[in-house]
Order: C-alpha cells, then structure tokens, then sequence
C-alpha cells in the first residue's frame, strides 16, 4: 500500500471519484490547471479535462450558489473554499440555501455538495490564514461536518463526503498536510511517510461519516479531539504521563455520541481540544453533551484546552496555538479533580 | 500633495419624486415609441447591442397593435392561453389575499399588474427549461399547468401541502412543473439558476434555466455573483429583473441611483442585455424568445430588465398607501398586462368581450372549485392538519440519532 | 413615567441619542420614510432629517460594511437588518472586519457599531422569519451580543450598546415588540401596558453591558435564559411550582459569568432556555462554563430546553417553539436529579 | 411550451492564449493610440461618457511624450517625486522579498510593474484624503512620506511594529498616513471606503476617499455592495480596480469573461468609469485628479480600471513559472513604469541617466538605511520580541473577564 500525504491522500480521493462518476465535478480559486495553493488537487484538469476540475472567480458565495444549483440538478460538485477563513461570504449560501434545501422542499431538492477547505493555524498565517470556524457549522441544521486527521482517513471521508447526498463541510488540517504535526513546532517536522495512517489504498474506499476513531486506548480521562489536535493530544498523554482514552472525532457533528459516552461513562474524566477560539466552539457543544450524558460519571470538571478568544495573532501563533504542554496541564488537572 | 480648501460635501439621499398626499410622478420614466427598438441578430455579440440595455423593447401600441421587428409570430392560440393564464394568475392571488384576511392562512402576495412577466416567459419557455423564482412569479406555475388546489395546499400548510408545511404561504417549491424551492432571502436564487445552467452544459443536455430577482434585490451580492459566473461560463441562463419600481417601501432609486438602467448592469460583465415593456405581453415573450434562442445555442446567458409596476401592496402584510401617492398604480404608463393583451386581441379580430367574460368566469369557476378542494384538505389553524412527526424528516437524508432522540422529546 | 412598548422603547432610544450625539445616524431596509417593517425607527427620519435616518438598498452585506466605514471615520451608524434570518450576508464583514479591526490595527481604527435586527419565532414566519442566530455570534471575539427581554430594558440597553466603542450585535425578540409573550399562544396576547417592566422614561439612560438581572429570585434551580424565554420560564416556574430563580442574561457576550456562578453554586441546579436549534447554540456554552465554575455544587445534570435541530417549520411553529410546559418539565426533571 | 430538439449544450471554461512553454500572447489587448482618448468635463453626467469605459485613457507616447487632452499640467518636480516614490517602492520590495527568502520574515509581496498605480494615485490626491487599499499599493505609504523602516518593522512583527505582531507581513495599517488596515479577505476595504466617504459627506467635511480592488477580487460580494451604494448616495469616493492580469494563477478571463472591460462595471450603477494605461504614470495621475475633483464638488463617485500587469509573482509563496509564459512580463505591451517616467523626463530636457542613478542609489541607501533600523528592533524569530501578553489587548476596548482570566491561563 503507497504511502500518502494528506494532500496526496486526498488529490486521490478526488481522482477515484472523477474517475468513477460523472457526475463528480470540482471548482475553485486556483484548482483548475495549478492544482490549488496546496496542490491538492494537481494534475487532474490534465488528467480528466477542463470541465471536471476548472478555476473559480474569486467569490466564495458564488461557487457555493452555483454548487447549490448543480446538486439541485443533479451533481455533485466539490467546491474548494481556499481558506477557512474565506468561507464567510458563502455563509448565507450554507446556511440559508444548501442546508435547508432538503427540508424546505421536502425533499424535492438536495443539496449533495461538499465544501472542501483549509482550516488551522501554525503556519504563521496570521489572522486570515489560520481560522478554525467549525463550530459555527455544527450550530446549523442540515449540514455535516467532517475533520480528518490522518492521510488514510482524509481519504475514506472525503469519498464519503462527497458521495453523502447533503451538504458536507470538510475542513482539512493544513498544519496536517505535508505531515503528522503534534504542536511540537521547533523539533524538526515528521514526514507522513513514517506514519502508519500514511499507508493509504490508491483505490476507492469510504470511511462512513459519523463514526470516531480511538486512536489511543487508556483508562484516566477521555480525550475529544480532531484534527491537528488529534496529534497535539497524542504527544500530551506521552509527555504527562496520564493514561489518556483519545478518541479522533472524525465527524464532528452528527457526532458520535456513542463513543464518547461509552469512553467517559469508563473513564469519568474529561478533556476536549480544539485550536479554534474556546466561547461557543464545538468545545462548548461537546462539553454539554458530556455532561448530560454522563453526569453521574463525572469525577472531575471537563476541562477546554482551546485557541484564546482573540484572533490568530501572527507573532504570537505559539502562545496561541493549544500545544501538547497545555494538553498535559489539562490532563493532569482533571486527574486530581 | 497638500489640502486645498474645499467645499464642505454633502449626503445625498435619494428620494422618490411623490409621497402620500402628493399626485404621482412618472416624469423620469422615458417611454421609446413601440416598436422602435432594433431586433439584433441572435447571435451577434454582447458588445454590439449595448445600447439596447438603455432602451425598451416595446411591441404593443396604445391601440393594442403589434409592431415593429421584435412583434413575434405567434398563434392566437397561444395569446389566448396568455390571457388565460394572466386572469387566473390574477383570480388566484385575490382568492388567496382574501383567505389570509379571513385567517385561513398567515400570509400572502401578489402579483397583480406583473401578470405578464411570469406568463409570457413560461410560455416562452419549454416546459422542461428550469426555473428559479421570486414570490411574484406565481404566474410560472399557473401557466405551466399546475393545479391551483395544488398551490393553495402550500398556501394553507394543510395536509394536501407538497412542502408538509415546513414553508411560508407562497413560496412554493414544484420539482414537476420545473419551479425551484424559493428561499426566503431574497436573491440566493439568482446565483444558484447559473450553477444549474452550468449543470446541464456540462451534462450536455438541452434544458436551460431562468431566473427571477427583484429590482431592489439586485443589491444583494447573489445578483453580482450570477452575472460574473454566467458571463465567465457562458451559462444557458436567462436572468430576469422585475423592475416593478418598489422594494416593499423603498423606490426604485434605492437601489440603482436613477443614473441607469438595471439592464446595464450586464454590460459590465459582457453579457447581452435588454430592457424590455414588462406590461406588453407580446414584448416579453419576444425578448425572452430569444435570449432562450441563444442560449440553446450555446452563446450563453442573457440579462432581462422587465419594466413592470406592483399595483398592490408588497404583501398581506404592508400598506403602500403609507409610503407612496395614492393613485401611482392608475397612472402606470404601461398599463395593465390583461388589458393590452385583451386590447390585442380585439384589434386582431374575432375576439370580443363576452370572449373575455367567458376567459375571466371560468378562472373564477376554476379557482372556487380548488380552493373548496383545497379547503377540505385544511387551513391553518383548522381543519385536518398534517402530523408533528414529520417536522423531523428531511433535515438529513436519514435521521441522525440527535434528531430521533429530539422527535421522542419532543412526543411527536 | 411612561409605558412603552418594546418597540415605542427602543424608538425612544434612537431618539435619545440621534438629539444628543451628531455621529450617531441609522440606515436600513425601509428604515427611514416608511418607519421601518416594525416600526422602530418611525418618525425619526422626520425629526431629524435625511440623512440621519434613511433607507439603505437590500445588501446587508453593504449595509454593515458601510458602517465599519463609518466608524472608522468616527461615526456611530445603527444598521437595522430587518431580519436575523438576512444577516447571513453581512457575516463576513461583521466576523471578519468589525469584529476584528480593533484588534488588527492595534486600536489605530475601531468600529463602534450597532447592528439591529428583530429575531426569534412565533408569529408564523416560517424559516427565514424565525430564527436565532446569536450563538453564532457569541463565537466571535471582539463582537458582544445583546437581547433585551423587556421595554424598560431594551432602552438602556441600546443606549448602551450604541455608546460601546466595540461592533454590537443587538437582537430584539420581535415576539416581544408589542407584549411581553409567555409562550402560552392560545391565551389572549397581554400589553405591554400592564407590565411592570414597560416603564419607561423618555429621557436618556444606559443599562451596563454584561450586567445579567435576577427577574425571580429562587432555591431550587437557577435558570438561565434571555429575550422571549425570560418570560417562558418565568411562566413555567409559575406552573412547575418549581422555585427557581431565574436570571436574564440580557448581555450574552460577554456574560455575566459572576451572577451566573453566585446563583448555581447556591441552587446546585441549572436549567438553559433558549429559542435557537440546540447544538451548539449559546446554550453549549453555558452548560460548559456552568460546569466549569460550579462542578463541584452540582445535584443534578444541566439541562438545555431550546428549539430542536431543524429548520422553523410554518405549520409546526409552536411544537418548535420551546413553551412553558417544556420548560415546566425540565424544571421538574432536575429537581429529582 | 413543448421542448424541441435542441443541439446539447457544452461547458465553457475559459482559457488563457498561453502558458508554460508557450510564446506570450497578448494579442486580446486592444490598445488605443496616447492621446487619443476625450475627456469630458468633470462635471458631465455619467449618461454623457459611457464610451470612456470601453477606451483606454493613455498620455506618454511611446517616445515618452505627453500627449492629448489627458496630459495633465504638473511640475516637473512632482514627476520627479513621482519617479522617486516608484524607485522607493521597487528597491523596497526587493528588500523585503530578500528578507523573507533569508527566513526574517514568514511572507511578503511585491508591487513591481504596478507601481505607478499607487505612487501617482497618492500624489494626485490630499494628504487627508483616506485611502482603503490592497496588499499591492504599498506604494501609497512610500509616496506619502512613511518611514520604509516604520513599514519593515511590521513586516517583521518586531518590537517596532505598530500593529504588535497581529498581522501577517505587509498587511500595514497606518492611520497617520490615511492608509486604512488592510484585511486578509479581499474586497472587504472596497465598501469600507464608501461608507468611510458617507461619513465624510455626512459631516460636511472635505475629504474624499479612495479604495483599491484587484482584478480578480472584483467577484465578491464587496465589489457590487461599493458601486451599490456610491452611487445611491453619491459618496465621494475614487474606486480604482487594479487589473494586472493576474489572480494568483487565474487570469483575467476568469473574472471578466473578456468580453467587456472592468471599467463597464460602473455602468449598471450610473457611475462615470474610465480606464486608465496603468503603467503611464501621468495618465494615471490625470484620472485620479479628475476623479477627485469630480468627487470634491459632490459629484459622486468614478471607478477607474488602471490596466497593468503583475510583473513578478503573486507572494512569496508562489511561483508563476507554473502556470504563464516564462516571458509575459517581458512582453507586456504597456512597458514598466518606472521607465517610461524616466523617458519622459528625459523627453522634458534637463534629466540625465546620472540624474536616475542618483534616484536609485539614494532609493538603495535609504531603504539599506531602514533596514537596519529595523532589523535592530528584531525580526521574526529573532532578536527583541514583543512580550505575549498584549495580544490580549485590543479585542475589546475594555478587557472582559474571560480575556483577563485567559491571559492568567496563558500565564504570559
Ligand atoms: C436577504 C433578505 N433581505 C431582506 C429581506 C426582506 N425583504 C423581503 S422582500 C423585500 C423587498 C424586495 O423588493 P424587490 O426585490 O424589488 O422585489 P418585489 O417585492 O418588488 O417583487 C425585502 C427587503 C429578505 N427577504 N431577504
Ligand atoms: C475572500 C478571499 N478569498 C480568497 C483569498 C485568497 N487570495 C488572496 S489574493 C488572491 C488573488 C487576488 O487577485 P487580484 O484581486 O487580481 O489581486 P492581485 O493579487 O492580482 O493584486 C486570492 C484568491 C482571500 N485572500 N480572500
Ligand atoms: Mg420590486
Ligand atoms: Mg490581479
């Protein structure tokens, strides 16, 4: 099995589907003959010619109407949004338009479009460059929302995704897309390839969307993560020594609640990562959830290790960024909770 | 370089020439003769008529004759169903303003004195072409043959209502009769009947897609999004501007500084554009005719100004008599849809009033009939009435556990 | 002292300030010669002239922007969106410009704007008359977000919110415009008149952003709600016989975390009211800092009741809206926890 | 109406005449004889210069003369200021460009080839007059006295940087020199302008103000909203879309279709719109002067396209070798403008190669001057760093609870 790239992983995905269904199309700023910003989609104008996978004018609202009134005929357009932080002038377009589509024509209509994009900080991108706005997705009905964290998995749930017949917003860690990052910025970068999730089939293959991972068994606190913070949270249960449960969302919302209940119904601890700003984050969400299914487990306050509540400063992405030593703090705290 | 000394600036704040109380003022609407506008060929390109964008095709006369090069060639027939369709139009939206007034629905709107914009372009249109619609144009519906009963439902959110009352009276969704789901915010539309265009080029089919958007709506940035992406991808799209001169209380100037047309809004995106007598059935038809003529034929999309007047209020809920001269919808230069294209038909011969009396009984006839068959079906707040369960479906495909556990909460 | 409507307060308010500060303006959709869909703004472009209170074009997204430009300059704009459900275009100005300029020009420019809009179901509106968008706005740093629940409040609050140096997000509970609702909609609508709460003085006055209010003092349960929802659970403690005390938040960010703590660490118990779709709505939030602060004095699981996960539905509006008896019900349902 | 057989549509994707490999072609360029544009009064009505949208507004022959109406009457001394701003600004860039490739900086971007636009586009309006531009007309702050050193230190996010290490390099803000805060979202500042003019007429002040837009960004939402409302409210506001060919790596195809020019934009609001030779430092200069006067007598707003071309690479993080010709910028027809202001002078009399070399080297020993200053005051990475705790200044103007409590957290 080859060993992929985040990046590479997901240009496959996307070459499996244009090449398996017709009806498959991408755009965005960029994506057509370049291959994007970040190259994920390279190569395949070539490959499967101008009308698969073209450029985009510089209107996030437009390539979301017009992937709204492809699905609705009958597509499934991947629209690339090229920083999370560019997503908001599509907001009215996902919220108004593609999420409730299904609902308002009772079926009638659907909206089986995925909204690709990079989201995450620590590449010194400053307050446009680094966002994290998953959470406002999650507060809206009708959209799915998935983070991978691994090359294999961007891989199985970007096919899913894009084979879901509803509105899917696939946020890519881009600190996450080159290698497998754990917040430990001045040690020399990890290539994916010495990572076991970097083996990556170069067939078609689906990861079902809702489903999370335990990507580390332990019996003190149990970790909800995603994304880069997947990695981050890895190295904190190394570096603290807490025997941590980490579960890998995967999809955050419809989110696996299952998981998360049976894990912190055994561990009676908790602790929720994520990079974007902490008020009203899916964090918030999550710890609601914990709480109110697991009160009578709970041995300890859920503790937040988020982003502060400013904006990405771009001098200071270190101090922002939640990085393993905050993730064992948390860790340790909870456990003499 | 150094600051000189200036005049002080000033605001400008638009404002409509007459108010309540004042007599109405159309004196900067400027009215070509019928028949003056050149008919360009359908394939000439954009930047040879541009200045059809600051003119306006008008076919019928004040006699009610058709003249000049864009008089289409059509049966009478088919006049005839024009005329049908505008008075059920019409007899449809009486019916139901007084439904809301005696409470059996929430909410109503109008379109009369805009009758022809939706129906001359239905009919204008193949059946299978799709559409992407404001609230205004129930006239699509009604034209392309879908049962009034059928609408009223979705009027009355009762168990006969395709939408399972999920939806606001009047905005409709009809995948049948090729009438796209309309959104409550105004605008989104426009942009997504471009992605659908671009949809069926891609597929290499043959349908083509038009879209609706009001004149004060065209501030939204899905107007602007639509024209850079049709003009970019040469979409199969006709995208229509109902200039009906307000925007709920807002005129006209509110949203295009009266320094312009809406028309020439596409010539800065390269794309054909027209202006055309909203109120002139024959003139709609012709222009919209052949901006469908070109983009069958792959030459892309086409921006229509229908100069129109709303004759009523912006819906059951507003008093234009608030906000604007008393007697502006009488004085309308362009007259009434129905009454030129009756007028039409008189000077074409063998058509006399009791042949419109007959027209106007039997949309009467048509429309008593379903709303009694609506109305047995429900209204809101009485009635037969659809079950609560049902409000949890559909927000997914399948239903994800949150929303299972939230329809037994909520002990529907 | 007079008794206002909600709507005759906040009319009052605009009144107030456009006399005394020159800076202050207000545009809007059909704000200035038709008085606005509401009313809030009627008379004013009268009083004071064109340009102080006049229409703006249907492009929110221009409206806000105009205002950022505005404050920038040194002004002081009021934007009324006609609706919440019409905000979603101005999103990116609001999250990404607004919210942020302070912030990114090292205060060099600030946006001290006001940012109207009517939000929340109950008159038959539908989905894109009926929604509450706030929790998507308390994720924001640098935006604070207000919702007055009563006439008296809705003034200084206003006064208040338009004063601040910082991007105001003011919510009003149209529910509440003409009469303070309980949610019980078979029962004759109640003026305003008869309400303590609708006295209000014609002259200037400020309530202080952050500051929650106790409106029912209790021991049982501290419930946490603002808009509409104050008067819901106040009409469901009425009907549970549950003793709770019940604090509007009024300011929602940044909140009143010390009134919030006080009350729950004394009632051990803490049920969250609000009209938005539940996941991830500010009532995440709340849950999560009430855990935080006041784990250890728990009794029994924070409950949430708010509108379910889907669109507003037309016909099914008041199975949607969350009533007194659902409310009642949590209310019982935590006293056995 | 019945659907025909209709031929199957097809999918436009446009396409620019060359890439990697090919020759450049920029044979789609119609380019209008110096001179030969008209120029209308500034207080002629919008309707009355329709034409100058689709023309191109040129004043240096190729010979380096000034020539036709355009030619605007300046001292030879402001040429000269002219000529050293745009040496500033180049030697700048390269500066800087250097120093992220040496890794004491994370980004940067140049403006080379595109100088002319912001340098005589500064000196053409007031001091105080406002400007909202893009991460290109870094050239505004040169040519309106900005220390370069004040301009590194933000680049560097050092413990000189008035923006505190918040933003990226080269998103300056300086409300000094009337340059407003750039953002990272393209085409926010556009409508920021308008409303900024609004406050500014609103005020009886005199101050107009000036808002720049790349080709590419003109599709957001942004773009419309601006032109919505400075012409509804007649702001006095200059709109200057910066079309240098190039979006990253999409061309100009990809926003405007190439069947119009960006200056017809302004035409659907009722806006006079000019489009300027971008690289003719006089033309541009005329334009914006007129531009500024018109707005100054409260005439309203005027977009202006200045046509030039993106000489190097889109930012540090990109290369353009990957998708256009190798030589394109060789090739562009319009010339650099730093050169063909030196030919001018020279055309003038009294100026000597010696004098430009003078220019240059004063341009290198300045910004080698700055450079250390700045460097001394650290760069990213290395040497003084500003101390963590106030990035949790500034959110509010007051700090909440949850930042106080946060920064303790941060323990900085
Ligand atoms: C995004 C959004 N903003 C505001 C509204 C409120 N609104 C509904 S209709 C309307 C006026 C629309 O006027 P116009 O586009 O001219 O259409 P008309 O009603 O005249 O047919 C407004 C402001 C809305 N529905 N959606
Ligand atoms: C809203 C938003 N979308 C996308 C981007 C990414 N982006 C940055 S610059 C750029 C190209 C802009 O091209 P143009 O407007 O022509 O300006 P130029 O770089 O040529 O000066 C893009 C797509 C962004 N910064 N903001
Ligand atoms: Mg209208
Ligand atoms: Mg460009």
């Amino acid at each position: 099995m080859p060993s992929m790239t985040m990046i590479q992983a997901l240009n496959s995905a996307l070459d499996n589907l244009l090449d398996r269904d017709p009806d498959v199309l991408i755009f965005g700023e960029d994506v057509g003959y370049f291959g994007g910003v970040f190259r994920v989609t390279d190569g395949l104008q070539k490959k499967y010619g101008l009308t698969r996978c073209f450029d985009g004018p510089i209107t996030e609202g437009g390539l979301v109407a017009a992937a709204v009134g492809m699905g609705a005929y009958g597509l499934r357009p991947v629209v690339e949004i090229q920083f999370a932080d560019y997503i908001y002038p599509a907001i009215d377009q996902l919220i108004s338009e593609a999420a409730r589509l299904r609902y308002r024509s009772a079926g009638q209509f659907i909206s089986p479009i995925t909204v690709r994009t990079p989201y995450g900080g620590g590449i010194f991108g400053g307050q446009t460059h680094s966002q994290s706005p998953e959470g406002l997705f999650t507060h809206v009905a009708g959209l799915t929302v998935v983070v991978p964290s691994t090359p294999y998995d961007a891989k199985g749930l970007l096919i899913a995704a894009i084979e879901d017949d509803d509105p899917v917003i696939f946020l890519e860690p881009k600190r996450l897309y080159n290698g497998p990052f754990d917040g430990r910025h001045d040690a020399p970068m990890q290539p994916w390839a010495k990572h076991p999730a970097s083996e990556t089939p170069s067939e078609y293959y689906k990861i079902p969307l809702g489903k999370a991972a335990t990507v580390r068994e332990g019996r003190d606190v149990t970790v909800l993560a995603y994304g880069a913070m997947v990695h981050v949270s890895l190295a904190a249960a190394e570096q603290s020594g807490v025997d941590a449960e980490i579960i890998d969302l995967r999809t955050l919302w419809p989110v696996d609640i299952d998981a998360i209940t049976e894990s912190v119904a055994r561990t009676g601890r908790c602790v929720i990562v994520h990079e974007a700003t902490r008020t009203s984050g899916f964090g918030a969400e999550l710890s609601a959830l914990v709480q109110e299914h697991c009160f009578y487990h709970l041995q300890a306050p859920i503790e937040r290790v988020t982003g502060w509540d400013t904006p990405y400063p771009h001098l200071f992405e270190w101090e922002y960024f939640p990085g393993p030593d905050r993730v064992a703090a948390a860790l340790k705290r909870v456990m003499e909770g | 370089m150094k600051r000189r000394n200036s005049q002080p600036l000033a605001l400008h704040i638009p404002q409509p020439l007459g108010r309540p109380g004042d007599p109405p003022d159309f004196s900067k609407l400027v009215l070509p003769a019928p028949g003056a506008a050149r008919r360009p060929e359908t394939d000439s390109p954009a930047a040879a008529m541009r200045d059809l964008a600051f003119d306006l095709v008008r076919v019928l006369d004040d006699k009610g004759k058709a003249v000049g090069p864009w008089a289409p060639k059509i049966d009478r027939e088919l006049l005839v169903e024009g005329l049908r369709a505008m008075l059920l139009t019409r007899t449809y939206d009486n019916r139901m303003f007084a439904a809301q007034r005696q409470g059996k629905t929430s909410f109503n709107m109008k379109s009369r004195g805009e009758e022809a914009v939706a129906v001359a372009q239905a009919l204008a249109l193949h059946a299978e072409d799709m559409c992407f619609p404001t609230y205004r144009q129930q006239g699509l519906l009604l034209a392309r043959g879908c049962p009034p009963a059928r609408m009223m439902c979705q009027v009355y959110s009762n168990t006969g209502d395709p939408l399972k009352g999920r939806q606001m009276p009047v905005f409709y969704s009809d995948r049948e009769y090729g009438f796209f789901s309309i959104s409550g915010n105004v605008g989104t539309q426009f942009s997504q009947a471009v992605g659908w265009a671009m949809a069926s080029a891609y597929k290499g089919d043959d349908r083509i897609s038009a879209a609706w958007i009001g004149d004060g709506s065209t501030a939204e940035g899905d107007f602007h999004y639509a024209l850079t992406l049709a003009a970019v991808y040469r979409a199969p799209v006709i995208l229509n501007v109902v200039n009906n001169q307000w925007a709920i209380s807002s005129f006209q100037g509110i949203a295009n500084s009266e320094q312009t047309t809406f028309a020439a809004r596409g010539l800065g995106y390269g794309v054909p554009s027209l202006r055309v007598d909203g109120n002139d059935f024959l003139a709609v038809y012709a222009v919209t005719a052949w901006a469908a003529q070109r983009a069958r034929a792959n030459l892309g999309a086409t921006l229509i100004e229908l100069v129109t007047y709303r004759a009523e209020g912006h819906s059951t809920s507003d008093d234009p008599s608030k906000y604007r001269p008393a007697d502006e919808a009488k004085a309308w230069p362009l007259g009434d849809p129905v009454a030129r294209l009756q007028a039409h038909l008189e000077t074409l011969g063998g058509w006399s009033p009791a042949d419109y009396d007959a027209l106007e009984a039997e949309a009467l006839a048509k429309i008593a009939a379903a709303g009694k068959e609506a109305e047995a079906m429900g209204v809101l707040g009485s009635g037969p009435r659809l079950s609560p369960a049902s409000m949890f479906d559909d927000v997914y495909k399948d239903m994800p556990w949150h929303l299972i556990r939230q329809r037994q909460q909520a002990g529907v």
